[in-house]
């Protein structure tokens, strides 16, 4: 069977409100408009207005009444249109969501989850595209998942919904519309994935790629097209990018001794510097060649299609950067 | 024919701790004119904008002002470039009012170099600084607080003028909103907040959205005047009055009413959140360019034909524009790491793949 | 001895789009007896925090709330512990009201084990979930949206009861407190917005920061009504009412006008931007203490040794808890990584040297 | 001579505004109150209430507000009273500031500085002590400065003012009273410091320590007990975090060929991550050891003065790092 991104999150929703009346949706359009994205597709008329709530645009004031309903015990999903807009919000995600069971020592915690499209979209320009997994992923007391196919769509998102503790869940536009493969398993209501574990997309023998959301199908795409190189790549898809899945991509790095990481976002200070860290504090030994990293142009994000295409990674790029690390010799270092 | 006549404003403007002026605006043959021409103007290429989107000429967000109108060219009627302007990303009309040409309008739309911004900034982002444009800004609400700034720096700078700062219904609930409209009261600030009420942000009714949907007077504490946003000449008297104010007395917030033709981006018809009938009954009864139109014939300052004429005119205008625009080329790939700073220092910006393509900042 | 009686209150209360409630409040002996207890109790507990933060023994921030106990105290008395609050970082009285213990408050204020967050929240971050209170919030303005979601989560659960957020006057112009009374007053939450108006955000006068500084009236749409706050019973009456309007109607805003005897937080000595006869006066004709007692005394519920005795008493109360706080030992080491998560899933958290200190989340 | 960091501040705040009328300062309690830590002391009686205004506590209101008279052309300083609140006006910092002079191709440039305390003080617990320097580090079109000494935050601050484009001015409040020797040439007004230029503090052989702001005492001072066991530290001041100082990093890695970074921020898609990838992307080969990395611990700061003690880098996690790089052997590799 075939299920796309979207009606694997909304799948997601529907059972969860099913299962726990504790469990609603708020934000803008996600009522009577089905959601800008369509992502909440029916749950109104499921559900009703108690529990799919449309809100003002007025994100700090909905994410702190989300927050604070959280404190109390509910578990509110705060959708954001995008996440370029929940920056007028962040100081609730950092400051009320993702320290106040620390603060409290335990006594508040906060069951929530902030969703919505997070990067780059198509054609949107610099104040619509920005990807936000590094400075959430920076913090302590919020988990940041990124899911890439519907099964991961599925599975993290009622992971997400199920944990006590505040989550960040960013989606991609342009994965909303792409159909993946699904099991039975995964179609089944009781259907989890497990919170900070990476998922092994692709075994490979060369060299480690690791990815998160769309990137992971241009990871795979580029796997392809190097495996006619001769070139086995294996390739992690992250899903969790906090906690990090720090063993399997050590695990990798070990076997191949070669890593390139991709993400959409800015390089400095990313993911992608983060996974080389990791890589050099436990792995050093193992490492063959320099971690090569594929990240979004260090720019805000232009709007004319050609310049577009140059900020973010394209297939190329991949192929590129793994050829490098690949054809550069263990001695020649 | 610039001689000067008067035009009772039909719909009464309503004041909010104000008397509100009188209910008749200064006009002439030749203004009414130019009001019918640049409304047709600026309706037929948000019309060529639709078709250009729909051919995957123009990607993205792209947010249509036709129905609007009338705010525009009212208040650029009213105000001289030394007034600045802000609003958010329903901007082609804005800009087009500042000075801004229809060839780049559509190349910007197209991500062409001829664009008002080169391609880099999209359909969101116009800006015409020399003219007093600020923007083109795709975060509701946040062209409000940077209004008051710019109304903040022309009383710094002792120049006797205000910022108009624009911003839908839906953005009329943010917060930044009423903490930038204190502070501008506090310092007496020459800022007019300009509400252009078309009654849903997105797929929510005004209602849905706000508990009190009486615009003007959600300043509280600060004057407001509820103006009828179709009739140009309404509002021309209507920000000349704001204009004034502002730089007199500090802080003032118009609520125009109007309406918009068009679903609110690309990817929503329109239909859905409102009747077919609403929309209609709009076009029929208040339609900004029809109005001017019927006053024009009224006072025989033209014929229908000539008004026929113009409209072909400006149709033409907007094919010729379409067209220069599809033959300018792309931004040149170096572009991509320009204008990231003023000044670089030198330092070293990193494309995708940074051992593949970068460049140095001068 | 609790057989009710009633007592005028002397201020008149002002109301904003809502008739105020009558001007008497009922009360009890016992309840002015409590009143006076409790009140000194805060009182006796602020001086010594003051005088452990000297000492060195309190670090950090520290906001005292001695001069606006009467609220703290008239709330209680109208409230029950379905009912909720909410405030920010001047919350050890708040702690104390919702039936938080004094060794709790100082050995949380000296980072100790037996304080109420085991020492890992500090002076600005006191809870007592079990009895309703939310915290002790550390960012100006958050509370209040945390509030109205603390409300929606009552009216969703179905709990007939409300939630009082309280901020101060500084914090009374943040826009989420705007933003989120719309979606109150939209979805009739069952939230009391309480502006503790003690007149100064950290140094600014609130006419310097609030363009209009009349607070309970900034709600606009939505009603409000102005008390006298360091008048207990005046508060209880207002709390009441608000409490009932809250639950039935939806969202109401109370002004409390009230004052602090300390400056902002042990840095300041809040004398240099108001008189020293400023603070004196208050202290000599508004006091909620003195308020009380006199009303004790002309009511003949104690004479002036009772009084005094029960000051003694909670010196004593003070003095022994600040003595067991001090011997309260320091968290255990491993708090540091504790309560991160609820549930770590067996992740890692590291110390600044990850090779050398770093911890299984389970 | 000696000066403290406030008066550096101070000083330099004062020599921009009497050189530049279009330079004014902005903030909560700049003007009358002097400064909640009496940077701004005596501005409001020199400048008067048109150059030095106090705002509300409305951060997200006043932050566009300078963003937008800048675009106007005026040169504003916006004093937050700690970056933690920066984090309800950051849509302003990173979508109306750091992004426009690039969505406008040029036109509207932002000559603003955004300044106050960053990271932890003493005491103050987990929402007044977060370190912003590797989110706003990240965002292109914005410039992030780290002062440590009197001379950087002079020299620092008047470029930061001079310069044309949005400058994230991060100070440390344990800072603004510590004293440093300055130089007559640090004291005259014409002195400025470049901007994307790290400073090496310490000279030295072994191992390459990189720090910022109140860190770079620190390894100082690790450096000097350090030096006791025979180790040469060379102790690099990044003082500008956007742009990063990558040559200066590099070439001092390439003669110790060990690196240890230090930074008070959490650890994830921190500093440290982004100096490790640099390196390993830029001089692999003559790395040594693995890099290693002392930060803030991975927590909401503490209020208790043990845990708080624990949650914050100290001299010894400095000098543990430095010894693990050095004593390990090229060939443990
Ligand atoms: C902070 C923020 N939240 C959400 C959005 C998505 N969004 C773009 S326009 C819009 C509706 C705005 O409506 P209104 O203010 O009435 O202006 P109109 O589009 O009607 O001109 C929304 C929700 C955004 N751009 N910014
Ligand atoms: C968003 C934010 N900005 C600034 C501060 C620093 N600050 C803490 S309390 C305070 C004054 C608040 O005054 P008010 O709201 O009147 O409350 P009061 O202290 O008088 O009880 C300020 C500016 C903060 N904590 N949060
Ligand atoms: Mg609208
Ligand atoms: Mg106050």
């Amino acid at each position: 069977m075939q299920m796309n991104v979207r009606d694997a999150l909304n799948s997601a929703l529907d059972e969860e409100m099913t299962a726990d009346s504790k469990v609603y949706l708020m934000g803008e359009e996600v009522g009577e408009y089905q959601g800008a994205y369509k992502v909440s597709k029916g749950l109104l008329q499921k559900f009703g207005p108690e529990r799919v709530l449309d809100t003002p645009i007025t994100e700090a004031g909905f994410t702190g009444i989300g927050v604070g309903s959280a404190f109390y015990g509910l578990k509110p999903i705060v959708e954001f249109m995008t996440f370029n807009f929940a920056m007028q919000a962040i100081d609730h995600i950092i400051n009320s969501a993702a320290k106040t069971n620390y603060m409290s020592a335990g006594q508040i915690s906060v069951p929530i989850v902030f969703r919505g499209p997070n990067g780059a979209a198509a054609g949107v320009a610099a104040q619509h595209s920005q990807c936000f997994a590094a400075w959430y992923g920076s913090c302590p007391g919020l988990k940041v998942l990124t899911p890439y196919s519907a099964e991961d769509a599925r599975g993290l998102m009622k992971a997400a919904i199920r944990d006590p503790d505040p989550v960040v869940f960013l989606e991609n536009e342009l994965l909303y519309g792409e159909s993946f493969p699904v099991s039975a398993e995964v179609l089944d209501p009781s259907f989890v994935l497990p919170i900070g574990k990476a998922k092994i997309e692709r075994v490979g023998s060369d060299v480690t790629v690791t990815a998160f959301s769309k990137m992971v199908g241009y990871a795979l795409k580029a796997a392809e097209l190097l495996e006619k190189d001769g070139i086995n790549v294996e390739v992690i898809n992250l899903r969790s990018i906090r906690p990090l899945d720090r063993e399997t991509i050590n695990q990798s790095v070990r076997k191949t001794n070669r890593l390139v990481t991709v993400e959409e976002g800015w390089p400095q200070h990313g993911i992608g510097a983060e996974i080389c860290m990791s890589v050099v504090e436990e792995s050093f030994e193992y490492l063959d060649a320099p971690v090569e990293r594929i990240t979004g142009a260090d720019v805000p994000m232009p709007y004319a299609a050609n310049l577009e295409r140059m900020a973010v990674p394209q297939i190329e790029d991949i192929v590129r950067a793994v050829k490098r690390a690949c054809y550069r010799s263990a001695s020649g270092k | 024919d610039s001689t000067p006549f008067t035009v009772d404003i039909a719909v009464p403007f309503k004041g909010h701790h104000i008397e509100p002026p009188p209910q008749v605006a200064e006009t002439s043959p030749k203004e009414l004119m130019s009001f019918f021409r640049d409304m047709s103007r600026m309706r037929r290429m948000e019309i060529a904008a639709d078709q250009l989107y729909k051919s995957k000429l123009i990607r993205g967000f792209c947010h249509l002002y036709d129905g609007q109108e009338a705010v525009c060219i009212g208040m650029e009627a009213a105000l001289t470039q030394q007034d600045n302007i802000i609003t958010a990303y329903r901007d082609h009309c804005t800009y087009l009012g500042r000075g801004g040409t229809l060839p780049e309008v559509f190349s910007e739309l197209m991500g062409r170099k001829d664009g008002c911004t080169l391609g880099k900034g999209g359909s969101m982002h116009f800006y015409k600084k020399e003219n007093g444009f600020y923007g083109g800004h795709g975060i509701v609400g946040a062209q409000v607080p940077l209004g008051a700034g710019l109304a903040f720096a022309q009383k710094y700078e002792k120049v006797k003028a205000a910022t108009f700062a624009l911003y839908g219904d839906g953005a009329a609930n943010q917060g930044q909103l009423f903490e930038s409209l204190n502070i501008a009261a506090l310092w007496d600030l020459p800022a007019v907040y300009v509400c252009e009420n078309n009654h849903y942000g997105m797929g929510t009714a005004e209602w849905r959205a706000a508990k009190s949907p009486e615009y003007y007077k959600r300043g509280d504490y600060v004057p407001g005047l509820k103006v009828d946003g179709m009739d140009a000449l309404a509002v021309k008297q209507a920000v000349k009055f704001a204009k004034d104010h502002a730089i007199t007395k500090g802080p003032i917030m118009l609520e125009m009413d109007t309406y918009r033709y068009h679903g609110h981006s690309m990817s929503d018809p329109g239909s859905t959140y409102r009747t077919r009938d609403e929309i209609s009954g709009v076009r029929q009864e208040r339609d900004p360019i029809e109005r001017i139109r019927k006053l024009i014939l009224l006072k025989e300052i033209a014929t229908v034909a000539d008004l026929k004429n113009i409209e072909k005119e400006v149709k033409k205008e907007v094919e010729d524009a379409v067209a220069k625009a599809k033959e300018s080329p792309q931004p040149d790939p170096s572009a991509l790491f320009s204008n990231v700073y003023v000044k670089g220092y030198g330092s070293r910006a990193f494309g995708c793949d940074r051992k593949h393509s970068s460049a140095v900042l001068p």
